[in-house]
C-alpha cells in the first residue's frame, strides 16, 4: 500500500475514489493518503461517504468533484464544511454535481468524448454557471440538453473482492460508477480482499470489471474497505462512522481522532488490530450465499 | 407517537399510497425505503424499486439496512446494475414516481440540499447525491419534509433539485408529504391536501415560511390501518426510521441517496 | 414463441436481434417471424450474420440498419445482396453504420439522449449525409466530434441462458450490443434455454443484464438459437452456415432452403428433430467450467 | 506453398511483427488472430487482444475459433465486456494498434468494404462492422489485402474505413500485408518495405491498380523461423487460415470483424 500510494498518488493529482458509493470504500489507501502527507488533491466521487471528510479535514485536499459530501450516517460532514466555510484547514474549492452528472463526466472520458449530453439539472442551480456543463443544441432539431464535460481522474483507487496479479478484477455487489472511473482514469489502484491465481478471474471474464491492462496497482489489503461493506466479506460497521460525526465536530477533535486511527497506525494490519478482534471478527461475513453456477465451458 | 402510531409511521403509509400497482419507483432510504415496501405489500405487489446505486428490487431488503449499498439490499436483489444504468432508464422516462428529502422547500417544489444562509450564516449542506436527477427526470416526484418555519422559504438559497418551472420536460413535484400534512404541489403553488390527525391549520400556516391558505375544514390524513402498521413494525423493528422524532436528528439533512 | 411473436412484433416494426454478434442469433424468433410473413420490417443490428439474410429473403424486410450483413462463415450474404443490388424480393433501403455507431444510437435511446457524440468514422463515406448522424459542435472548445442519434427499435428479440417468469434475465459470455437494445427498445422479448426460479436470478443480481420490468415477453425455447452457440450450452454449428450459404445463392435455392428449415417447421422442437438427435447431442455443451463462486452473503 | 511455409504463413509472421510488447492489440479473425497469438508466444509476451464483441484475451483460445464470438474465445479471457466498453476504450486512445483488412483499397489506405461497381455492375459487400471504428480510433492500423489489381484502385468507391486525410485526429494505416509483400502507408502513399521471397517488382506493379514505385533491389520480407512455423502450425492445425490459398475463398472479403 505504501508503495502504491508512493509511486501512484501524487500532489496536485485527481483522485477518485468512493465510486460504488456507500460499500466499498477504499479506506487504507485513503489513510495511506494522509499519512503521506499528499497535497492540492481534488477528489472525485458520487456519495463519498466519510472518507472525502477525513481526505479534506488532514489538509490534503484543494478541490472536490461530487454529488454529495459527507457521513451517510451522520449527515454532515463537518471536516468538509470547515474547510467551505472558514478554510480550515485550507480554502477548499467545490464543484457540485449530482451522481448523474459527475458518473456522466466519468463516462465521458472513459469514452473518449469531450461531453454527453444529458437532461438532469435543467432548472436548478447545479447546472447554472457550471465549469464543467454547457447548453447545446440538438443538432436533430429536439428539445436542447446540456453537455457534460468529460473529467478524467490522474488515479481512480477501487477496492474489490478478488484481483489476478495483473490487476483484472471481479467485482460484484454494488458498482455505482467503478468501472466508469477506471476506464477515465490515467492510473488504476486496485486495492482486494485477496490477490488469487489468473485461472479465478479467467473462470468468470464477465465479472471482471476492470481488465488489468488499466491497472497500474494491485494491492492485497484485506478488510482495506472498512468500516464501509464488501459483499460476501465485510458488514458496515456503523459505530466507527457515528464515532468519526461526534469526534470531527471541532478541528481538535478530529485531530485526535486521526492521530488514533490514521498517524499512529502504520498500516492497514495495526489498523484492525486497532479495531480488536472480537469487532473484525464480528463484522467478517461467514455465511454463504453463492452465485447460482454459470458454466464457460466452450 | 398520536393514536398508537408515530408521526413518522403515518408519513410512511402516506408515502406508500402515492405509489401505484405496476410502477417503477425511484426509492430513497428510510420513510421512502419503508414506503416502498409497505406498498409492495399491499396494494402494489407488482412495483419495481430502482436506487441510484444501481440495485433493482422487488422487495425490501430481509434485513436492516442503513444505507442502500448495505450488503442486504444486495443480496437478493433482481439486478444489480451501474450507477449510469439506472439514471439512463429514468432519463429514458421508464421511472414512474421518485421520492426525495430536502433541507429547504419553495412553494414550487424547489429543494436546497447544497447550501443556505437561512439561519444568518453559511451552512454548508451534503448536496444533490441523486436527488436533483430524481427531480428533474422522474414521471413525478413525491417529496418528505420536517415542517419547520425555516425550511419553508418563499425562495431558496440553492435549488439543488428543481421543482416546477416554465418549460419542464417531464414530470415535476406531485406531492409533499411533511411531519404535518400531505400537500399538492403543482406549478401554481402548494395546496394542502390532508393535514395529520390533530394538526391544525393554524399549526402549518406558523409552521410554513411562506404565506400558504389553508382551512379548517380540510380532512385528516386516513391513518394507518392495523395490518399496514404491523406491516411497517416488521420492516423497522427497531423503530429506527419510523420513531426518532428527535429534531437533533443528523439523517434529516440527508438526501434521498 | 408462435404468442409472443404474434403479440409483439407487428408489421412496420423495428425489430433489433443478433445483438451478441455471432453467438446468441434468436432463430427460433427470427423463424417464426418469417412464418407469421411479417412485413415492412426494420431490422436493426451490429453483426447480424445469416439471420438478417434470411428475414430479407423472405421478404419480411424494408430497411436494415446495421453494420454488416452477411454470414460470418459464408462471406457475403445473398438475401442481402439480391434485395440491395436487385430489388428481389423486394426493394432493401440500407443504412449503414459501424458496429460502434450503431452501438451508440442504440445506447442514445438507452440513455434517453437525442445524441450520442463520437469520432469514428470521420473522414469516410458512412457518415457523410448520413440520415443520424451530423457534425457537432464541442460547447467546449475542443476539435469537433459527430452526433449519432438516438434509434429505438420498437422490440428487442434476445437469446440468454436463463430468465425467471418475470423476465429478469442471466445472461454471459458476449454481451455485444444486447443490454443496450433491451434499454432501448420499447419491448423485449426474451428467449432462453431455462426458466428458472426466482431464486436463480436473485443469486447473482450483478448477472442480470436485462431486468423484468423492460420485458414484455419471455419463451423458454431451448437451442432456439442453434445454430449460432451459447456460452455453456451450445457449440456453433459450421455446417447449416455454410450450408444456407451455398444454397441460398439463388433465389429458388433460398425458398427450397426456406421450405425445408422454416416453412414446414411448426416450431423449434420440430427443427431440432430435423436436424436429427446426433447432431444435436453432438453441438450440446456436456463440459463443465464454471465461475469461480462468489459469495452474495449479507 | 513456398520453401517449406505458405504465403499466408508469412503474412501471420508479418502481422505478428507489427505488434510490439505490452501493446493493446484490437485484434481481427483469421490471420491477425494467429499473428497476435505468434506475437503473445514469441517477442510480445505481455501484449493484449481487445476483440470487439467485448472480449479481452492475453492469450489466443484454446480450441479453433471461427468467429471472435465462438464460445473458445470467451472461456479462459481476461474479460468479457460489452461492444461499447472495448470501442470506448478503442475511441479514448488505449488501444495502440489494429488490425482490419477490405475488399478495395486506394493509396491513401482508405478502405472499401461497403458496395463497389468496380467490376462493372454494383456489388454490395457486407459492411464495416467494426471496421471503420478501428480504422478510425486506433494508434495506428495494419491492413491486410490480397493483391490483385481490381481490389488496389486508385480511388475506391466507398471509403468504409478511413485511411489518411487531411485533419485525421489520430492514427491511420502504418503499414499494409498483402498476398506479395510489406509496404508502409502514410499521408503521401504506398512504400514498398518488403517483398515476399520470390515475388518480384513487376509481378507487384501488375498486381496494384495504381502507379506504384517499386524497385528491384528491394528486400525480401524475413521467413519465419522454425519456432514461429511451428508456433502457428499449432494454432492452426489444420491449415484453416494458412493455407487455403484458392481465390474462391469467400472469406477475404470479411472485415475484421
Amino acid at each position: 500500500m505504501r508503495e502504491a500510494i508512493a509511486e501512484q498518488v501524487h500532489d496536485g493529482d485527481a483522485i477518485a475514489l468512493g465510486l460504488a458509493l456507500e460499500s466499498g470504500i477504499p479506506f487504507a489507501a485513503v489513510h495511506e493518503i494522509i499519512r503521506q502527507q499528499r497535497r492540492d488533491l481534488t477528489l472525485i466521487g458520487p456519495i463519498s461517504d466519510m472518507a472525502f471528510d477525513q481526505l479534506i479535514a488532514a489538509g490534503t485536499t484543494a478541490r472536490v468533484i461530487a454529488a454529495w459530501v459527507g457521513n451517510v450516517a451522520g449527515g454532515s460532514g463537518y471536516g468538509f464544511r470547515r474547510a467551505y466555510e472558514q478554510a480550515i484547514p485550507r480554502r477548499l474549492v467545490m464543484e457540485d454535481h449530482s451522481n448523474f452528472t459527475v458518473g456522466l463526466a466519468l463516462q465521458a472520458a472513459a469514452m473518449g468524448v469531450p461531453f454527453l449530453p444529458t437532461f438532469t439539472g435543467i432548472g436548478g442551480d447545479i447546472v447554472r454557471n457550471h465549469p464543467r456543463i454547457r447548453p447545446i443544441e440538438d443538432p436533430f432539431g429536439g428539445p436542447a440538453p446540456l453537455a457534460v464535460a468529460a473529467l478524467r481522474p490522474d488515479v481512480a483507487i477501487i477496492h474489490v473482492q478478488r484481483a489476478d496479479a495483473q490487476g483484472n478484477a471481479h467485482l460484484w455487489g454494488n458498482l455505482g460508477l467503478t468501472v466508469e472511473a477506471a476506464y477515465a482514469a490515467r492510473r488504476t489502484i486496485i486495492t482486494c480482499e485477496e490477490i488469487v491465481p489468473e485461472d479465478i478471474i479467467r473462470s468468470d471474464p464477465n465479472r471482471t470489471m476492470i481488465p488489468g491492462f488499466l491497472t497500474t496497482a494491485v494491492v492485497e489489503v484485506p478488510g482495506g474497505a472498512l468500516p464501509s461493506s464488501v459483499q460476501g466479506h465485510w458488514r458496515r460497521d456503523f459505530e466507527p462512522f457515528l464515532d468519526y460525526h461526534r469526534r470531527s465536530r471541532t478541528a481538535d477533535g478530529f485531530e485526535a481522532w486521526l492521530r488514533e486511527w490514521v498517524l499512529d497506525m502504520p498500516d492497514r494490519a495495526a489498523y484492525l488490530q486497532h479495531m480488536g478482534e472480537a469487532a473484525v471478527e464480528r463484522l467478517r461475513v461467514r455465511d454463504e450465499q453463492l452465485a447460482a453456477s454459470a458454466n464457460f465451458a466452450p | 407517537m398520536t393514536a398508537g402510531y408515530t408521526r413518522r409511521e403515518l408519513m410512511v403509509v402516506a408515502a406508500a399510497r402515492e405509489i401505484h400497482d405496476r410502477e417503477v419507483v425511484f426509492v430513497g432510504m428510510r420513510l421512502p425505503l419503508l414506503g416502498f415496501g409497505l406498498a409492495r405489500a399491499t396494494h402494489a405487489p407488482n412495483a419495481v424499486g430502482l436506487f441510484e446505486n444501481g440495485v433493482i428490487r422487488d422487495r425490501p431488503a430481509e434485513a436492516f439496512i442503513y444505507t442502500m449499498g448495505d450488503p442486504p439490499n444486495i443480496t437478493g436483489a433482481i439486478a444489480c446494475l451501474g450507477l449510469l444504468d439506472v439514471m439512463s432508464l429514468l432519463q429514458q422516462g421508464r421511472v414512474d414516481v421518485g421520492f426525495i428529502g430536502g433541507a429547504e422547500i419553495d412553494p414550487l417544489g424547489n429543494l436546497n440540499t447544497t447550501r443556505t444562509s437561512g439561519s444568518g450564516s453559511l451552512v454548508r449542506l451534503p448536496g444533490s447525491g441523486g436527488g436533483c436527477d430524481i427531480a428533474s427526470l422522474a414521471g413525478r416526484t413525491v417529496l418528505i419534509m420536517e415542517h419547520e418555519p425555516r425550511r419553508f422559504r418563499p425562495h431558496v438559497d440553492y435549488i439543488t433539485s428543481p421543482g416546477h418551472f416554465p418549460g419542464r420536460r417531464r414530470g415535476g413535484p406531485s406531492t409533499l408529504i411533511t411531519t404535518l400534512g400531505v400537500f399538492d404541489l403543482s406549478p401554481t403553488g402548494v395546496r394542502v391536501r390532508t393535514l395529520h390527525p390533530g394538526v391544525t391549520a393554524e399549526q402549518v400556516r406558523q409552521a410554513t415560511g411562506f404565506p400558504l391558505d389553508v382551512s379548517d375544514a380540510v380532512q385528516a390524513t386516513p391513518p394507518p390501518s392495523t395490518d399496514e402498521l404491523a406491516h411497517i413494525r416488521r420492516a423497522d423493528s427497531e423503530g429506527f426510521w419510523t420513531r426518532r422524532e428527535s429534531p437533533a436528528n443528523p439523517l434529516r439533512t440527508m438526501t434521498a441517496g
